[in-house]
């Protein structure tokens, strides 16, 4: 029972992780550029021009990705969390402050291109729709993240604190989903509800799971050297910082 | 018996002491000096258990003290820098609701009482933004007067005060200590103490 | 192939502001987090650097 | 649990020698409550179609504005340390002082709601969902805002961040508490609103004690 | 004047200094126009009517929840004493701060305010007028927050006090503001509102330093 | 020069004192006593200006203060009980600020130097907020090497430092007096400043 516990603590160390992240992040780099370009192939030359919406649905290839995206490294960042609350590992806690920007950044986009996606296709840059709504709300927990943490100069009390706002924050996450959704229901009438897609054809499944993959290996790639960075700015006084090689010279 | 063995305290980039050991018994007072800044109010926080050290452990009556929380808090007194006074509310009411949130209230003649003997006789129900520096920390000080905790750990009770009431403050813990009470505190001041004591100075 | 030539391309039939806008965007907005992530890893290493060599200046 | 009472009386002490501080959050929620028809104009039919959301949002807002005195003061002045090292867990006391805030920022506004809902013509029927809704409510707005009062704690720029974190928490509970009262208008039943609203309160009454206790610890460190 | 200037720059150095600070109040601000929304319901119509009400009513908030941080630190830590003591008089002191209060809180919320009403679907011609009449307006609700600011330092209960001074003095600013807007969206051209709103503004420029001024050296006695 | 005639104080239905004259002359000192609450703060206040006196008059350089109030400020350097430090600025900001909103700009060379010399070597750039209680303290203190006030009035101004603090702080008041400045404090510590001086005991 004990002996891959252990295993996994020496690799929760920042000490050991450390390289490990330095040695990792160029492949998922590379895997994001190629499932990138492929996605991008599929999407442009590949997926035929949608009897509906004209090109216009090409968006869809950046917009449905990225919105799974913002709502997964939420997640992600909640288990994080709970492991740095429960076993008290200072990793934890530096994985998910250097997963929060990508984050907040996917949620941003979706909510762009989203927009931008509105206009042509229902007239208006913005409606008060369930999706749109928790979407927005999503970006601002991730900020409320952020800003809680950068506002806290202890790294391990912004730990803690951001820790709690997380996981206070992914219980609300579903609760703020249905909530708006039932909301959205009761006042139909008027407003614009939001044109399903029409059954989709393979090839745009196709590329919308590519694209879907690239944003992941991205966001993995970027968390991973955005990590190096925390790792070096909080164990910055360690004797094995010092004897990094890259410290040499 | 408080006893604690290599503690270290950082603090940023900073490491304020390491390889702190020290033992209060029954009947004893420990004086933590140190120029400002040492690391004197770091170490009485670690020790009353409001921040964790970074190295070291602190055992009560030989246990560790992260295991029996509420009962070493029950035994403990600490009065820090800040006097814990709420400026609305008079001398009297912060002395009786500070008693009763700490688990131990107190009826309002021996309240009384405490104050009258630290000296705030006609101030009881001044509201406490009016007092003067001194007065305000007299009124943290009454607590001393009605407790029975068997360990005070105390940050400068010294301060503000003048000279009468540093006699009357040595003379309140000169009794502790006679009743067999633990005592650890800090001053810059220099006073003198009866009874069983030792000084503990922070150096880097 | 979906295009006649590459200002056919560009036009996406008649959507390209929203087109180029969200990929344009995305793709800016990726490439601005990815240099940003390397100034800032860069600036640290090369502060712990400066401290390091100060550290062993300061031992000699 | 005489440390839960001494607690939650001392608060109520401090709430009535401060002793327009209750009235005035009554007032900031009248107030801007009385903007709405001064930004946007007189007429009824308008008025009414609106009044449960600018009311929920008030509320929502009075509640919040007083929020950074519930740990700030005890904090700042010792008071908060001789807490933890009471011996009465940490989480008790820290409900007591939830109710104090319930008691004086929460309560007030759900007595008052009915008297401002009259300004934008509701209907009597209307104004009791108002009022039950706002009942379930507003204790589940303490209790969230405590949370995001002592995470905030001797942070920068505390007061602000304040609202960033709390107010997308207070979501759900605008929904449901809003949504109660147009349902009701629109002829939909409120049973659904206000159950649901009643679950989060239970929710929230389990954990966020929990959760505000840990925060404190941090701030404490 | 170099203290103006010294006073103007460590404010502004302590709006960075709290990171966030800047971009918190402009959170408030969008956070507070999207809670309406979401209480009200997502008919386009009927929000496109209340926009302009609903937007000035949240820059309002917004400035005035930053105003209690105007002074209250600077008296509690004793900075205030040494200002009174400067030989530069108050006054100009006074106004230095209230121009950083404007440019970290009032500024800001006039750039974000078109985006917001681009999610309530207003016309880019009523996103203009709308910044305009912020323009105009925000500098006016900080010098007239400065005085309630000044007036309620140190005074029990402050926060909520100053909002219960201060709101009734602002609602000329939201009268004009948010008319302007209504004015133009119904074609009756914003002019008159405007003009008005500036009027307001010279009368403010001139009187409430001094105001303040007078009321911060009672806070000192 | 500053002369007071006949002040008198009155808090709440208490008179602290009255009747009280003094008078301070270049290269003259004079320490304000009594115990806690006999209104020595209050006293400090009245005479930097800064709440009014119940009775009496109080003249500067023979004129009565109120009549040239920005000239008196001008001379004049004032440390209450509250450091008048941001806890968010560092301590070079602080000192920075704090002289160039009293009209009198520093450069850093000469903040730098001051910091150093009044014991805050490898402090300058941490945020006031993790200074320790005495640190902070010597931030405010740190005012006094960097100006050119002819009056300092300084309430308690040997409060939280350590032993090594306190001997500089005299040397630096010393070297004031030297000057030609003059100096009115309050302290509860007995301190021996050279020059010529005066005590002022405030009793009811
Ligand atoms: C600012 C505006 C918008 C936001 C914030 C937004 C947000 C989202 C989110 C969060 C998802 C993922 C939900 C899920 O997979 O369950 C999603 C999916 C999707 N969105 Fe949007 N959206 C916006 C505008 C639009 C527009 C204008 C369209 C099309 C006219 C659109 C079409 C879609 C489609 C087709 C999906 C995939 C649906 C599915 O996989 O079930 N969205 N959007
Ligand atoms: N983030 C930080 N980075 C560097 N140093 C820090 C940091 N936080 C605290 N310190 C230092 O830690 C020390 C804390 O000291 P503490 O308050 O325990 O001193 P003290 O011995 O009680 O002093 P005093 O006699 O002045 O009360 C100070 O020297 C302070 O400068
Ligand atoms: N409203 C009031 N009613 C009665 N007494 C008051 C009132 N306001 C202030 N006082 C008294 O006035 C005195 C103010 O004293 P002050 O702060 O000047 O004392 P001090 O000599 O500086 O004392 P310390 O040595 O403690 O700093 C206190 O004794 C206080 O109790
Ligand atoms: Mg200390
Ligand atoms: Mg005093």
């Amino acid at each position: 029972m004990s002996q891959p516990l252990i295993n996994w603590f020496k690799f929760a160390s920042p000490a050991s992780f450390y390289p490990l992240a330095g040695k990792l992040w160029p492949w998922f780099a590379a895997l994001a550029t190629a499932f990138a370009a492929a996605g991008l192939w599929i999407s442009f030359f590949v997926a035929p021009t949608d009897f509906q919406q004209g090109e216009g649905y090409r968006i869809i290839f950046i917009h449905v990705p990225a919105s799974w995206m913002s709502m997964f490294i939420y997640c992600v960042m909640a288990f994080w969390s709970a492991i740095g609350i429960g076993f008290n590992t200072r990793l934890s806690g530096m994985m998910s402050s250097a997963l929060a920007p990508t984050g907040a950044l996917f949620a941003f986009l979706s909510l762009w291109t989203g927009a931008l996606w509105g206009k042509p296709m229902w007239g208006a840059w913005w409606v008060w729709d369930a999706r749109l709504t928790s979407e927005l709300i999503l970006l601002f927990l991730y900020l409320g993240y952020i800003a809680l943490t950068a506002a806290i100069d202890d790294p391990r009390r912004a730990d803690k604190a951001g820790a709690i706002v997380s996981l206070v924050g992914v219980i609300n996450v579903p609760i703020i989903y249905f909530s708006v959704k039932w909301w959205n229901t009761l006042h139909q009438g008027a407003s614009v509800s939001m044109t399903k897609a029409p059954t989709m054809a393979a090839t745009m499944l196709w590329g919308m799971l590519l694209m879907a993959l690239a944003f992941w290996m991205y966001s993995i790639a970027v968390a991973l050297y955005r990590v190096r960075a925390i790792i070096l700015e909080r164990e910055r006084h360690a004797t094995w910082v010092a004897e990094l090689p890259e410290m040499q010279r | 018996m408080l006893q604690a063995h290599g503690l270290a305290c950082v603090r940023g980039d900073r490491r304020l002491f390491s390889g702190v050991d020290l033992s209060v018994a029954p009947g004893q007072w420990l004086q933590v000096e140190g120029a400002n800044g040492a690391g004197k109010t770091s170490l009485l926080r670690i020790l009353a258990g409001l921040s964790p050290a970074a190295e070291g452990r602190i055992e009560w009556e030989g246990q560790p003290v992260a295991e029996g929380r509420d009962d070493f808090h029950a035994r403990l007194l600490y009065l820090g820098h800040a006097p814990a006074i709420k400026d609305d509310l008079s001398a009297l009411e912060n002395l009786q609701t500070s008693a009763a949130v700490s688990g131990r209230p107190l009826d309002e003649a021996t309240a009384l009482t405490a104050l009258r003997r630290i000296g705030l006789k006609g101030r009881e129900d001044l509201p406490s933004r009016v007092l003067s520096q001194g007065q305000k920390r007299r009124v943290a000080l009454a607590r001393l007067l009605c407790g029975q905790a068997r360990l005070w750990i105390l940050d400068e009770p010294f301060v503000a005060l003048d000279v009468g009431a540093v006699d009357m403050l040595c003379g309140i813990l000169d009794e502790h200590i006679g009743r067999g009470g633990m005592l650890i505190f800090t001053s810059h001041q220099a006073v003198q103490l009866q009874g069983n004591g030792a000084r503990l100075e922070l150096t880097k | 192939m979906n295009w006649g030539s590459a200002s056919e391309f560009f036009a996406m039939g008649g959507y390209g502001f929203y087109v180029w806008g969200s990929f344009g965007v995305t793709a800016a907005a990726l490439l601005i987090e990815t240099l940003l992530v390397r100034k800032r890893f860069g600036d640290t290493r090369r502060l712990l650097r400066r401290e390091l060599a100060a550290d062993r200046e300061s031992q000699d | 649990m005489n440390a839960f009472v001494a607690i939650l009386r001392r608060d109520l002490l401090l709430a009535m020698r401060r002793k327009s501080e209750m009235l005035t959050a009554l007032f900031f929620f009248m107030i801007v409550v009385s903007l709405f028809p001064l930004g946007i104009g007189p007429e009824t039919a308008l008025l009414r179609r609106i009044a449960p959301g600018v009311l929920w949002v008030a509320a929502l807002l009075a509640a919040m504005l007083s929020l950074n005195r519930l740990f700030a003061a005890d904090h700042q002045d010792g008071t908060l340390e001789q807490m933890a090292l009471s011996p009465t867990p940490l989480a008790l006391l820290v409900s007591g002082k939830v109710l104090a805030h319930w008691l004086t920022a929460g309560l007030p506004l759900v007595l008052l709601a009915p008297v401002l809902g009259l300004q934008f013509d509701l209907s009597s029927r209307a104004l009791g969902i108002l009022m039950l809704s706002l009942l379930l409510g507003t204790p589940l707005l303490s209790l969230i805002g405590a949370i995001g009062a002592a995470l905030t704690l001797g942070v920068r720029g505390g007061g602000v961040l304040l609202s960033l974190l709390v107010l997308p928490l207070y979501i759900p509970a605008l929904i449901f508490g809003a949504g109660a009262v147009e349902a009701d208008m629109a002829g939909l039943g409120a049973g659904g609103h206000l159950s649901l609203l009643g679950a989060l309160l239970a929710l929230g009454l389990f954990f966020a004690p929990w959760a505000t206790t840990a925060a404190l610890r941090i701030a404490l460190e």
